[in-house]
């Protein structure tokens, strides 16, 4: 017999992974520690490892790099867009409601680029705002897409990382 | 009958909602074609009806089997696939041009569609063949059978790296579809039609898109172009198309655009740049907005000199404000000045529903329009005959 | 005559950039905001449309994604070492201090899972704190290196984005 | 003289900074092996000064002249390549183990570098001759080679997408190096080598590495295995390496890591799972660590009959605290309920620089753990003659 799938998800399965995490504390903790190492490739590029994962981070070459990728902040909006696609459609799926497309659209605002190059002390070099617009096609209607996407945004690992206080740890070690 | 200022549409008509629902049905692949063309068939008698209590003379059936004006051409040939921005998107380098057209026009990649060349292009059914039997059957009215014209089709459907796997270059799907196209106008000709309209809507992109830094509307957006050397390459296009053909009135479409009634977000100039490729165009008739400021003034065909038959745009398609059929007579009585009253054929600008799921108007400002239209040419009729 | 280069950067072509980004305030602009696309591609995975770049967002499969690429949450660790890595490599570059290798490892730990899966209230899904070790080899002095290194950390464009708060503003579309 | 309880080291000896120093400037391609080779002789005279002002009967020249125990044969070979841990993620697929690595080591990518095969390995020069013969002109005592073993110099150079572009297979390329020990094996012994060493230190993370979620070291990252099949083929080329030699004594040494003096992140279990695989190995002695109790109890021999010789571990190299002879003389005479007393060596359980750049220990230190590791021989000698 198949097994019931929606939005390209096993509906079994992934009730299985929130029972999973629900009982084991162990796996959420799991869940909750992620890494990743960028190796730097000489001028601005750099290849980051994430697991058994690759990619490249460049800048375009008006800002001195090769362009071969995406740069660093725009990862950031890219992530945030991944993260509210990975959510709306774990929300939609949970409540049964079917997706027929979706897109995130994304633009972020820098408060200050000059303090990045060191030509200003005026505000700073993060991201002020970013405005994401989700598009999407499902049968369900209006008010019903409009809490999964509230609830989505609420609970968005990203979102949540980009609109709180993130305390970074820093550490060098010179080698050898 | 009516000699002077002969009026008609330019072609498509506000789908009904319910044909909506079926065209939908048909995109997912849950009815076929011949299923959903068969609900169709009353949407078409109420575009014809919506024109013959109008008054129009040459009619069209309101392109209600289309989906759009070009992209339509999927269901009939073998070989095009109609993909997504978000499906060109893998295929092409550039797609930070792609990216800016969806913000400019503020719509997903999901949403936007385009016929692409992916095979060799075989005729699976005529192109608007059956459109305009079912229209002949319905109507006693002359017959106007708007058809994607060469250019366009080929400038929207050929994306290199897809396309190549079924064509040398551009230029051998463009003759693909010239060949096409002549085998049907030769086809909707013999079957009655009396004005076939080839639509080149992207002519101005050439010219004005670049510089309005405003993307036109997907069948433009999928290759980057030298605008002399495209607008050659059109007008070549449209000549091997129709050469040698008679017996019926061949036609030229050019706007600036009918996707939004934001007039800003549309093109802006004049036809000064096109106007030497109009000339050497072998059409009957040119086809050309006119209602707007954006088109620029009638002055620039001061110095041309016996030029072709003019399909004048008279009102505007995208506002919910009637205009009034003095204004249209004194903007026809603008272009006597510059053309021969016999030559004047009155129009709107474009169609009233051009994009199947985003028309510009509603039926019933739609069909105001056209009686203030015919208003207008029975008083310039009584004027100038 | 060769051009100076140091760390695979062309200095004067640097300094013109620098120059043109302090003289011009509509480069500067330019340069304030980024753009990002993610269309969902069924499942948990998307693609992500960055100028002429693209990539792809997973999750694992123990997300109930297929892993064919990192997640969202890694996406952004690997955006703070990218983002650490050019800004050490401008710094050091700038002060004319050659590097010879330099890598991030990164470890961030969201403060709790449970909330993305709807399984708590307690807590956030974000990260609380994200670890960034710097390893570098270089003639440098370590004085100098730490100066470089506090010196990115207080211009990174990703990090100063994750220690602040940045405003999401979200909006909502349904396409026929 | 001595026939009872010899004395010797397992192999490496702390560098001096000056040699690390021109070590670095070698990597870097600044100064030539050769050039690096002279400066090592120094540095291999102070190590055997060492070792015979301690009084031990067989000595090394301290692997002066190498990186560290495997991957200075990157010098001697052509078609081995020192790559670091970032250029061989670039080409393997399951990177996450690497990343386990580097994250258990503390270090980046960039620092750790092992010789991968990347073409045909031939001898660009002897692997260890010119040590030999350094040291035969420099010392009286018997010499002992260490040489990295077949199986771990295959483990460590086969990075599958890399190597295969030189060899069909793993076993192909393992049957190159089993040529080359030989070669150099025989020439060794015909220098004056009495002891050939070889190194297999994988052979415990093979058993406990999975286990214990630690990575080894470097040698043994680069590949997956399946534990009984990988005994196996260690056992095989060892065989194979050794098979008909004689006139040198040839021994395997298996230890459990020694790269960090944090004991924790080091293997720990016995050698029970090794012992039958022990038995199956055509050399003379086994050099074993067994001054830690990571190591086990030396009562999983008990029930081993007519075992070879036992290169006993009787002091930690690691520690900066020097035992006292009394706790080695009591592990040895642990050691006697089990092995014959005419087949016990003793021997520190690793060398004490096993990574030119980490040394576990000071030459001063290890000069007192040889010292009183000498002593407990002359007072077992005193018992047992």
């Amino acid at each position: 017999m198949a097994e019931a799938t929606l939005n390209g998800l096993n509906l079994e399965r992934l009730k299985e992974i929130v029972k999973e995490v629900a009982s084991q504390p162990e796996k959420a903790e799991e869940l909750n520690v992620w890494r990743a190492r960028v190796r730097w490739l000489g001028g601005f590029r750099g290849r980051a490892y994430v697991r058994d994962h690759t990619f490249i981070i460049d800048e375009p070459s008006d800002l001195a790099g090769v362009d071969t990728a995406p740069n660093a902040v725009e990862y950031v909006l890219s992530a945030l867009g991944g993260c509210l696609t990975v959510g709306f459609i774990l929300n939609a799926t949970k409540n049964n409601v079917k997706i027929d497309d979706l897109e995130v659209s994304l633009e972020g605002r820098i408060d200050n680029i000059l303090t990045f190059l060191g030509l200003s002390d005026q505000g700073h070099p993060g991201y002020r705002e970013i405005k994401a617009k989700l598009y999407v096609r499902s049968p369900a209607d209006p008010k019903t897409i409009q809490d999964i996407w509230s609830k989505t945004l609420e609970t968005s690992p990203v979102g949540n990382t980009l609109s709180r206080n993130v305390k970074i740890v820093p550490e060098v070690s010179v080698v050898d | 009958m009516a000699d002077l200022f002969p009026t008609t549409v330019v072609g498509s008509w506000p789908r009904p909602s319910w044909l909506l629902a079926e065209l939908k049905r048909k995109n997912r692949g849950e009815i076929s074609y011949d299923e959903f063309s068969s609900v169709a068939d009353e949407a078409v008698l109420l575009a014809v009806k919506y024109q013959e209590d109008a008054g129009i003379d040459i009619i069209t059936d309101g392109e209600q089997r289309r989906d759009n004006f070009y992209s339509f051409v999927a269901d009939k040939l073998d070989g095009l696939k109609l993909m997504t921005v978000a499906e060109v998107m893998d295929y092409v380098e550039d797609k930070s041009r792609y990216e800016q057209m969806l913000r400019a026009l503020d719509v997903p990649a999901f949403a936007i569609k385009s016929p692409v060349a992916v095979g060799p292009i075989k005729k699976k059914r005529s192109i608007a063949l059956d459109e305009m039997q079912f229209l002949r059957r319905h109507t006693r009215k002359q017959i106007k059978i708007p058809l994607p014209g060469p250019y366009m089709l080929t400038r929207a459907s050929w994306i290199d790296p897809v396309s190549r796997y079924a064509y040398w270059d551009r230029e051998e799907l463009a003759t693909e579809y010239v060949r096409l196209l002549r085998e049907e106008i030769t086809q909707l000709r013999d079957g009655g039609a009396s004005f076939i309209q080839l639509d080149e809507p992207t002519l101005t992109e050439i010219v004005y898109g670049q510089a309005s830094k405003q993307t036109f509307m997907c069948a433009a957006i999928f290759s980057k172009v030298d605008p002399k050397e495209e607008l050659e390459f059109a007008t070549e296009l449209i000549n091997r198309t129709v050469k040698g053909l008679s017996g019926v009135k061949l036609g030229v479409h050019v706007c600036r655009g009918n996707w939004s009634r934001k007039e800003e977000s549309l093109l802006k100039g004049d036809y000064g740049p096109l106007i030497p490729y109009f000339q050497e165009m072998k059409v009957d008739q040119l086809v050309l907005e006119f209602a707007t400021q954006r088109a620029g003034e009638l002055s620039v065909f001061a110095d041309v000199s016996s030029f072709k038959e003019l399909g004048l745009g008279v009102v505007n398609p995208r506002t919910s404000e009637v205009e009034n059929s003095e204004q249209i007579v004194s903007k026809v009585e603008e272009a006597i000045r510059y053309f021969d009253p016999e030559k004047i054929y009155l129009n709107p600008d474009c169609g009233f529903g051009t994009f199947a799921e985003s028309p510009v108007n509603t039926s019933s400002t739609a069909f105001q329009k056209l009686e203030v239209m015919v208003k207008a040419a029975e008083k310039l009729r009584a004027k100038y005959a």
